[in-house]
């Protein structure tokens, strides 16, 4: 965590939320008559992150690695088991009851699934009104009536919604009314939880360009967690891919796909498919083998070691990288990267190699011997190298 | 309206499953009657994959439901034809549908946790088809079982067998079921969504085995989808559908090249690509697919286009077939009436 | 797996031993109690006051309850006052309780075979005749009082056409008693008529007390097998072609049998409850009945024995349900 | 009046016997619809009728009771001679009579059953031996002095029992079945005194469950599992043998299931069957056995609770206000009485010469307000969960009387207690101001009722807070002090006269004959008013 | 890279971009998506579908006629109920209870009271039973409920053993104790009792959903926004876990009368019965039940009616309001 503390001391004017070795962990529970922990989900082991004022950070990464975790105890909404979240000066991971409550109102949060995150049986008025009698910024109903005319406005709904009822509405139109609220209480950010994966294709760039926009209009910082790589890299200034429970790789959104360098970036990039028969035919392909582990029980040293086709003896297995500054031409200080090697695969001194999986399958590698239809499934397919 | 039997593609071989005018009406107690699926056609040779993309709703698992025979027994009335291989699936009694099933036909579902019977092992639920269709024993099938489990790809097949579907992890649970699928080696297999459930590190190795499935054995494949970059990697044809009808369809390199339908257009212009440029503003598709027009008399997508025109609010488009591509449209995009995919369109619009 | 097990019965512990504490003030706290119960009509302030401190129930509640306390820890609970007086009353426990096994099996029984198919066959038509009478006659079943559908299955089947006892558990014929529950006791001794006797007894008390739970298991797997012929992976079923035996069978029934499960465990509580009647009116000499007698002597020792061994039983079941439905369900096993 | 373990019958003393004949061509069952468990075969630790139902069939007293009377009659003692001060009593004894066990039945069985009777230990004393401490008032060695004094076998066939008092009740007192003769040898085998405290219940010794008596009948066996008891002939008997060779007691508390039994033939009998089925039983062809009423419900009255009814013209005018004629017409069953007094019409005392008190709605309203008692309150109670001989429904009597009361201007405020939950407490701890109960003789005294009544120190009536308690109490005593029975006949009448004219310490309504129920083919039972029916005379024809 | 057909530039054209937008929201207003047709509530829209529902009809029909007849017991009554019309015709044994003569179709009970106007207004009473009952269960169960899924922790812990223990006792037996122990029997006592019975049944109902609401999203919402713990609670949580509260409820109303009739069948119930109640009616027919079972017949069969009227209602709100069987 030795980067991190330099990063604290940047610049910290410019830094709204700046994240210091956060970790959640959840106790599994079991026992004779009063509940004993086990042991821990290990959902978010050790993040710090920064992000500044009015920026957009992006956090990907896959299905159960901790983004919706951290998103969350970021806001705590999780109370963090360990570190510290400096949000506008304060900690807020130390905040507890009437505090915390009021500082809500500088940080808001937008879910994934609009619907389930409306309360059916609030009128969208009262939904929206909520937050900000709860704030206390409703002085008389004219200006709450004029206030909230204005957030429709602004979310693209007409004033018509305020009588109506989350399941009249469509998907995206849903997503404005998640975010109108949020945007009720005037927070400095926002913490979108996969904001458009539960929404039709042809709907989520209405609510990426209205998120975008009023991004513009308020000067809102936005933290968008999301597990499309696309769209978090559409929207984002920064990205943060993250691995069980860590971030392996963050760099401006643009450094990071000109050059990956973590290899589960490499990875998780190359399986992204793109709309583009022309782009899929000549793409390089990265197949990872097997499934991320359980995050109850994460494999030592580097998380991604047991998946890793750049993985190295003994140290990938023992060592923890941590995200680190990586020494090679071209590659800004914000590129940082949590790999070992990130030097010698970038320079292609490291060759990918059949993964020979432990941890999750112990016999994994075997299936080649039988005649597999999908060949090897197992090794790096490197069919055009751009 | 004037749709035409979709004449074979005589280029590579005689169709393995035709659809023809296939209609599915929904028809609930007491409510308006409902299109689900309204006069589609399309076809599927061996070795092909055929791709059928649309959003939610547009009835994309309704035709596939169609043909397999598997929607419920009641409330629906579907017509048209599908002919495989010489008979007519609509036809067939649910008895010898219920022979064809799983022998002739195979089909894959989106959510492969729920699509497994959580209290019955793999293995049993593998051997089952084995079992119903090759007349084999349980036991003389279970090897068999093993050896589809090994073929998709998943390791330690015979402890799996044991496993409950619990037990596997997403990827492993979607093998097992193309396994069960892929059993008794179907000729045509329907893939309804079948990695939208997955990460995209699992996704990938599943769209592999799928492609290389058809590559090697020969099988047609039809693929359901809401994402074009999964129709881009893996379709020979795409079949682009919107309310209930096939909009569009091209060869896969034609359609993402020159989309012509403005739905089709819109689509692509409204997904971020991870090769586009940053920060270049999407140009969504407003409005949602509750806005659509019944097609009776009118494109039900006429209200959500960026240039229709007075006659798409009037008139029903007509499918017309050039070939291996297909369109409904009063005004593609790069016709004479409208415009050009041109980014300013918005502005245009605004007249 | 055991470690569950242990923890649930180290639970039921700590529950009874609760239940045994709010049990001994609430019954204690009842008016009248067993002094006049004994006593009856006779007592005179003299002899109410004899017998009172004779029974040790002048002293303070805390007193009592320890003597209470250390007496039961060493299995001895009391002698009857009411119910048998001067038994012992964990021994009039373990008289009655194969007879409301013995019962509640068969009421149980009645409940699931009749239950489990009709309301597999109401879910399949949906909506059909059928399906509506089929939650007709389960809500009779429910809303007649149990006396009242008691008298009528005597009336009918013992007094009018003389095919069933009328009450009882056996005829006075010369059975050997092994284990008490009396038609395995038929069994085992081979003395077929009085088995044949025993079950003939069984039968009115049976159908009444099934009423209940039948119509419970009705609605319960009624509702699971719509809720299952929904499901996802009976369209992949569908998709293989298998047969409908099979479809039904493995992949319909078995999943909607799984809430069915824990109903007929969380059943158990009811049957002891609805046994109360049942026995009652049966003159069924089971569990039901003797609490029933129990309660209007006031007799402290077999309330208190049976109101626990009831609270255990339903516990234990439970643990059986619970267990069995590991069994049952894989997701469950192996958590 | 047997304490009253189930809501049910109750019953008393001894047994008579009569000639026996082997039952020809019939069943050799008899069946008996009991509606409760008995509580223990010992008679002496026993006060349920349920219990006293089957041990009679098994002992015998020194004094039996005539069928179908109350009146006493010789048993084991073939005759008994008192002193003239009444204090000692001579037994003479029949001879040759063996108890079941094979042990002689003497003078010196005799002496050892009243030593047994009056040396109890503490714990028997307190609970179990309820009879003995409420005829006989006291144990050796107890604080209270006793009736009994000794018992002296003079030779095999002569016993004679000293007293420490005379009292009217002895010897009648001894048709009670709880001082039955029982085995001397058995006794002692068994531990028969051995009565121990266990928890808050008595734990009884073994002879308590296998009791060895002079009686037609031996106990066979309890099936507690299945709640039989069944009795066998005992071919040793002394008179003449029972006709039935088996009964067969079917514990069914339920009472409509009792009737459902006999109609469907399984039992042959049933006790105390509801008198709305009594028409429906005898069209169905069984027998009601209708018993004479000898007991009387009565509606309590406590002065010490409210001060209104202190004044006797109150009492008066609530006795005036109730339509006992209407009620005993329409809620009791066919030959009830309306009482006049507080014991039936066949006790000796009873004073025939009193009239009922007219229903009179207007007196009574005008006697209220010369009383100054006009709207008054009272709180009135009846039991639930309860059926009585002597009120077969208390509700409806309730119902009934209540709307009398009201007729004349009492606001009556209902309070309603189930027996054993908080009724005979109430009424013992005088929460009541008014109460419904009753009374069913245990034998045939005077004293048994109105002694019982208002006798003592401190009753039911709550006497002693009246002006006239006292002189009630002694009046009492001094008339069951009289030796000659002619003398002390005549003084109870007058004494009944005295309470119902003057003191009126309660209000007696009636008398109901409670009934019991035979099926067809069951011949030879005769229905007892103390229920104490013998069924060694019982055929049971095969039909 | 890649062929790009649009060819913008990166970061270009931000105005163009907000443009685009206000057009494409403006198109949503135009295709009148959003009507100004005033907000349907889901409990409307459930509504709605209950409506056309004939199962729910039957029900509904049953029990607004019940409540009618209730309401307007006094009017219809053809009698006083507590006035013993045809005392004289009874005669315990020839004639216990006086058969149907004209102006008494249903005749008269033991004391000779008109049957058919204790039948009607013994609908009040029995209303009153149910409802109470159902009523002081379900507040019992929201309580108890409330604190273990609004809080969970210990406090749920805690509630959940108390729960559980009174779960573990049969239920009957239960509502005997509490009737037996109320120094004077009324119908509040039976309510009581029965409603002591099912007051787990409720606590643990609500749990369940209040525990499931703990973690949903919406309420994850409204805490993020800064909400209120108590506005969470009853805003939020508890309104949307009524529904299978209010299901098992419907159900309740109809088990109570069952119950309230036991309890009378037992001797614990309202001892009073100047103030007729179906199931006092029914326990104390069960002494006439031999020969004039249509003592019992009556009321077991108002309560049957009545019975199957709330249930029928409870089941098809079940359906209505389970999103599965809505499809
Ligand atoms: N309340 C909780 N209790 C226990 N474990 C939890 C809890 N919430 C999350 N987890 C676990 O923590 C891990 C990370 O969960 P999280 O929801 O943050 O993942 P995610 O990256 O957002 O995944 P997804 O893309 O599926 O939303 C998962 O393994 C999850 O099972
Ligand atoms: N059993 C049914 N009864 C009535 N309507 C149905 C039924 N099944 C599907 N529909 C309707 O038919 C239309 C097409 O549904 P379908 O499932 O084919 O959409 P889809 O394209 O597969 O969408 P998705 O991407 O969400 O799976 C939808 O509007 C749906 O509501
Ligand atoms: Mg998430
Ligand atoms: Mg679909």
């Amino acid at each position: 965590m030795t980067a991190a503390a330099e990063q604290t001391h940047a610049q910290p004017g410019d830094v709204l939320v700046d994240v210091q070795g956060i970790k959640v962990h959840f106790p599994i529970k079991k026992g004779v008559i009063f509940d004993k922990t086990i042991g821990y989900v290990y959902a978010v082991d050790g993040v710090d992150l920064q992000i500044r004022r009015g920026e957009t950070y992006g956090l990907v990464g896959e299905s159960g690695c901790g983004k919706s975790t951290l998103g969350r105890a970021i806001l705590n909404l999780e109370p963090p088991t360990e570190g510290k979240v400096v949000f506008d000066g304060t900690d807020i991971a130390s905040l507890r009851g009437e505090e915390l409550r009021r500082k809500r109102q500088h940080m808001q949060m937008v879910f994934q699934d609009p619907l389930s995150s409306l309360d059916p049986r609030q009128s969208v008025e009262s939904l929206l009104l909520e937050g900000m009698k709860a704030h206390g910024l409703v002085k008389d109903t004219k200006a709450a009536n004029a206030r909230l005319r204005e957030l429709l406005k602004a979310v693209g709904l007409p004033a018509a919604s305020l009588q109506k009822y989350p399941h009249e509405f469509s998907g995206g139109q849903r997503q404005r009314i998640g975010i109108a609220r949020a945007l009720a209480v005037d927070p400095q950010l926002i913490v979108a939880d996969e904001p458009v994966s539960a929404l039709d294709v042809s709907v989520q760039a209405q609510v990426i360009n209205l998120l975008e926009d009023l991004q513009d209009r308020f000067g809102l910082t936005y933290l968008v967690v999301a597990h499309d790589l696309a769209v978090v890299r559409h929207i984002s200034d920064r990205v943060g891919v993250m691995y069980l429970g860590a971030l392996v790789e963050e760099a401006a959104a643009d450094d990071l796909y000109a050059a990956p360098m973590h290899p589960y970036t490499r990875a998780l990039m190359s399986a992204v498919p793109v709309p583009d028969p022309v782009v899929e035919d000549r793409r390089e392909r990265i197949l990872l083998n097997g499934d991320l582990p359980s995050p109850a029980n994460p494999p030592k040293g580097c998380r991604f070691h047991t998946r890793c086709p750049w993985r190295q003896p003994t140290q990938c297995d023992t060592d923890r990288p941590a995200l680190r500054v990586v020494s090679i031409d071209g590659v800004p200080e914000t590129h940082r990267v949590a790999c070992h090697f990130a030097e010698g695969i970038a320079s292609g001194e490291l060759q990918p190699h059949k993964v020979e999986a432990e941890v999750v399958d112990p016999h994994l590698g075997e299936s080649d011997a039988h005649g597999s239809l999908i060949g090897p499934a197992t090794t790096v397919e490197v069919t055009d190298t751009p | 309206m004037t749709t035409r039997a979709y004449a074979a593609d005589t280029r590579s071989g005689q169709a393995l499953l035709s659809v023809r005018d296939l209609s599915v009406v929904f028809q609930r107690h007491g409510e308006q009657p409902f299109a689900a699926v309204d006069g589609v056609s399309f076809e599927v040779r061996p070795g092909q994959t055929v791709g059928l993309v649309g959003e939610s709703g547009s009835g994309k698992s309704v035709t596939s439901l169609a043909i397999m025979g598997l929607l419920p027994a009641r409330g629906n009335r579907v017509t048209g034809v599908a002919d495989f291989d010489g008979t007519d699936l609509l036809k067939l009694s649910s008895g010898d549908m219920r022979d064809r099933r799983g022998k002739d036909l195979g089909m894959i579902f989106q959510d492969p946790l729920s699509s497994l019977n959580p209290v019955v092992p793999i293995g049993v639920q593998v051997t089952e088809v084995l079992e119903r269709h090759k007349g084999m024993s349980r036991k003389a099938a279970m090897p068999k079982a093993r050896e589809m489990l090994d073929k998709v790809g998943i390791p330690d097949p015979d402890r799996r067998l044991k496993d409950y579907p619990h037990q596997l992890s997403g990827g492993m649970r979607q093998r097992a079921l193309i396994a069960m699928a892929l059993a008794c080696e179907p000729r045509v297999l329907i893939a309804d969504e079948p990695t939208t459930a997955l990460d995209v590190t699992i996704q990938a190795q599943i769209l592999q085995l799928l492609g290389d499935l058809v590559r090697d054995s020969g099988t047609a494949l039809i693929m359901i989808t809401h994402d074009l970059g999964v129709v881009a990697g893996l379709c020979d044809e795409v079949n682009v559908m919107y309310g209930g009808r096939i909009v569009e369809r091209g060869l896969r390199h034609d359609l993402f090249a020159a989309p012509r339908h403005p739905y089709t257009h819109g689509l692509l212009g409204s997904i971020p690509r991870l090769d586009g440029q940053r920060g270049e503003p999407l140009i969504p598709i407003p409005g949602s697919v509750a806005d659509n027009l019944p097609w009776d008399h009118a494109c039900a997508f006429a209200p959500r286009c960026f240039q229709p025109i007075d006659v798409c609010r009037s008139q029903t488009p007509g499918f017309v077939e050039d070939g291996a591509s297909a369109l409904r449209c009063h005004n593609p995009v790069g016709s004479p009436h409208g415009h050009t995919a041109q980014p300013d369109h918005a502005e245009v619009n605004d007249q | 797996m055991l470690r569950f097990i242990v923890r649930r019965l180290l639970q039921m512990v700590g529950v009874l031993f609760v239940l045994s504490l709010l049990l001994f003030i609430w019954l204690r706290m009842l008016p009248g109690g067993t002094v006049s119960a004994i006593l009856g009509d006779r007592a005179t302030p003299e002899s109410r006051e004899r017998l009172t401190k004779a029974l040790g129930l002048d002293e303070p509640l805390y007193v009592q309850y320890w003597r209470y306390l250390k007496r039961a820890l060493t299995g001895n609970f009391g002698a009857s006052t009411g119910v048998v007086p001067g038994r012992d009353a964990f021994q009039i426990f373990i008289d009655r309780f194969p007879a409301t096994i013995e019962l509640s099996f068969f009421a149980i029984l009645i409940a699931i075979l009749l239950g489990i198919p009709l309301g597999y066959l109401a879910a399949r038509r949906r909506a059909s005749l059928f399906d509506n009478a089929s939650v007709i006659v389960s809500l009779i079943g429910v809303a007649v009082p149990v006396f009242f559908l008691a008298f009528l299955l005597k009336y009918f089947f013992a007094v009018k056409l003389g095919w069933l006892p009328v009450s009882g558990r056996q005829s006075n014929i010369d059975a050997t008693r092994v284990t008490n529950f009396f038609v395995l006791d038929g069994l085992m001794t081979r003395e077929w008529d009085a088995a044949w006797d025993a079950f003939k007894h069984l039968i009115l008390p049976a159908i009444t007390l099934s009423t209940i739970p039948f119509a419970v298991i009705f609605r319960i797997t009624r509702a699971s097998v719509l809720e299952v012929l929904d499901e996802d992976f009976v369209r992949t079923a569908e998709s293989k072609g298998l047969t409908n035996r099979i479809i039904r069978g493995r992949h319909v029934l078995r999943n909607a049998l799984l809430p069915v499960i824990t109903t007929v465990g969380l059943q158990v509580g009811g049957l002891l409850a609805g046994a109360i009647l049942t026995e009652s009116v049966f003159s069924f000499p089971g569990i039901g009945e003797a609490l029933a007698s129990a309660f209007s002597h006031r007799d402290y020792a077999v309330l208190q024995v049976l109101i626990m061994a009831s609270a255990a039983t339903f516990v234990i079941v439970n643990l059986i349900v619970d267990v069995l439905y590991a069994v049952v369900d894989p997701r469950v096993r192996t958590r | 009046a047997q304490s009253d373990r189930e809501s049910t019958s109750s019953g008393t003393t001894g047994s008579g016997s009569s000639g026996t004949a082997a039952a020809e061509g019939g069943s050799d069952t008899f069946t008996f619809g009991a509606a409760g468990a008995p509580e223990v075969f010992d008679p002496y630790y026993a006060s349920d009728g349920e219990t006293f139902r089957i041990t009679r069939q098994i002992f015998q007293g020194l004094l039996g009771i005539k069928p179908g009377t109350a009146d006493a009659q010789p048993e084991l003692a073939e005759s008994w001679e008192p002193s003239d001060d009444g204090l000692t009593w001579t037994f003479k004894l029949r001879q040759g009579v063996k108890f079941t066990d094979g042990e002689a039945f003497n003078a010196a069985a005799v002496c050892y059953n009243f030593e047994r009777m009056f040396e109890q230990n503490e714990v028997a004393q307190a609970g179990p031996a309820e009879y003995w401490a409420y005829t006989m008032l006291g144990f050796k060695g107890g604080e209270t002095e006793s009736l009994y004094k000794s018992c002296e076998a003079k030779d095999d066939a002569t016993a004679v029992i000293t007293l420490n008092r005379y009292t009217s009740d002895f010897p009648v007192m001894l048709t009670l079945e709880s001082f039955s003769m029982q085995s001397p040898k058995a006794l002692k085998d068994g531990d028969a005194n051995n009565v121990q405290k266990e928890g808050e219940g008595f734990k009884y010794p073994a002879y308590a469950s296998a009791p060895v008596g002079t009686g037609p009948y031996k106990l066979e066996k309890y099936d507690e599992a299945n709640k039989t008891i069944t009795l066998v002939r005992n071919d040793d008997f002394w008179g003449e043998k029972a006709k039935t060779a088996n009964i067969v007691f079917k514990i069914i508390p339920d009472e409509s299931t009792r009737r459902q039994e006999l109609e469907a033939g399984s039992i042959n009998a049933y006790d105390l069957p509801n008198p709305a089925d009594w028409k429906g039983l005898e069209d169905a062809g069984n027998q009601v056995l209708v018993r004479p009423a000898f007991n009387i419900l009565y509606m309590g009255l406590n002065p010490e609770k409210n001060a209104k009814l202190q004044d006797v013209r109150v009492r008066k005018a609530l006795y005036m206000a109730l339509n006992r004629d209407q009620l005993v017409a329409t809620q009791l069953p066919e030959g009830a009485k309306v009482a006049t007094q507080f014991m039936p019409d066949t006790v000796a005392g009873y004073n025939t010469g009193l009239e009922a008190t007219k229903y009179d709605v207007e007196g009574a309203k005008a006697l209220l307000k010369e009383a100054g008692a006009e709207g008054m309150t009272l709180q009135f109670a009846y039991p639930s969960e309860v059926s009585r001989p002597y009120m077969p429904d208390p509700q409806k009597i309730w119902d009934a009387l209540s709307a009398d009361l009201e007729a004349i201007g009492v606001k009556v405020e209902a309070v309603t207690k189930p027996w054993n939950g908080g009724y005979l407490d109430g009424v013992d701890n005088g929460l009541f101001d008014a109460w419904l109960l009753g009374w069913t003789g245990d034998y045939n005294s005077a004293n048994n009722f109105i002694g019982t009544f208002f006798g003592a120190d401190s009753n039911d009536f709550h006497t002693w807070s009246t002006d006239f308690g006292k002189t009630l109490s002694k009046e009492l005593d001094e008339t069951n002090g009289i030796v000659d029975e002619g003398e002390r006949t005549t003084a109870y009448e007058a004494l009944n006269q005295k309470i119902m004219e003057d003191y009126l310490p309660g209000l007696p309504i009636s008398h109901s004959p409670p009934a019991l129920v035979v099926g067809k083919g069951v011949e030879g039972l005769t229905a007892s008013p103390l229920t104490a029916e013998m069924f060694d005379t019982v055929t049971v024809s095969k039909s | 890279m890649t062929d790009n057909p649009k060819g913008w530039k990166p970061g270009a054209r931000r105005k163009a971009k907000i443009d685009a937008l206000a057009q494409a929201a403006g198109q949503v207003q135009d295709a009148g998506t959003v009507a100004d047709t005033p907000g349907v509530s889901l409990i409307a829209s459930a509504w709605r579908r209950l409506r056309r529902d004939r199962v729910f009809l039957i029900g509904l029909t049953i029990t607004v006629l019940f409540l009618l007849v209730a309401l307007f017991a006094p009017l219809l009554a053809p009698h006083d109920p507590t006035a013993r019309l045809l005392l004289d015709k009874v005669r315990p044994q020839s004639n216990p209870i006086p058969g149907p003569e004209p102006g008494f179709p249903l005749g008269a009970d033991n004391v000779g009271r008109d049957l058919l106007s204790r039948l009607i207004v013994g609908s009040r009473q029995t209303l009153l039973v149910c409802v109470f009952a159902t009523l002081f269960s379900l507040i019992g169960g929201l309580i108890l409920g409330t604190l273990a899924g609004a809080f969970g922790g210990w406090i749920d812990s805690v509630v959940m053993r108390f729960v559980d223990i009174m779960l573990s006792i049969p239920s009957l037996l239960l509502a005997f104790s509490v009737a037996a122990m109320a120094a004077r029997p009324s119908q509040w006592t039976v309510i009581l009792a029965i409603s002591i019975a099912y007051l787990p049944i409720f606590a643990r109902l609500l749990r369940g959903s209040m525990l499931a609401q703990r973690h949903s999203d919406h309420v994850l919402a409204a805490r993020a926004l800064g909400v209120k713990q108590a506005p969470i609670i009853f805003r939020h949580m508890l309104p949307n876990s009524l529904g299978p509260v209010i299901v098992q409820a419907t159900l309740v109303l109809a088990t109570a009368v069952i119950d309230a009739a036991a309890l009378s069948f037992l001797g614990l119930g309202n001892p009073d019965d100047r103030q007729p109640e179906w199931g006092q009616m029914l326990g104390a027919a069960q002494k006439y039940i031999y020969d004039y079972p249509h003592l019992a017949f009556y009321p077991a069969a108002c309560i049957i009616l009545v019975a199957f009227g709330f249930t029928l209602m409870g089941e098809s709100l079940r359906e209505a309001l389970d999103p599965k069987s809505r499809r």
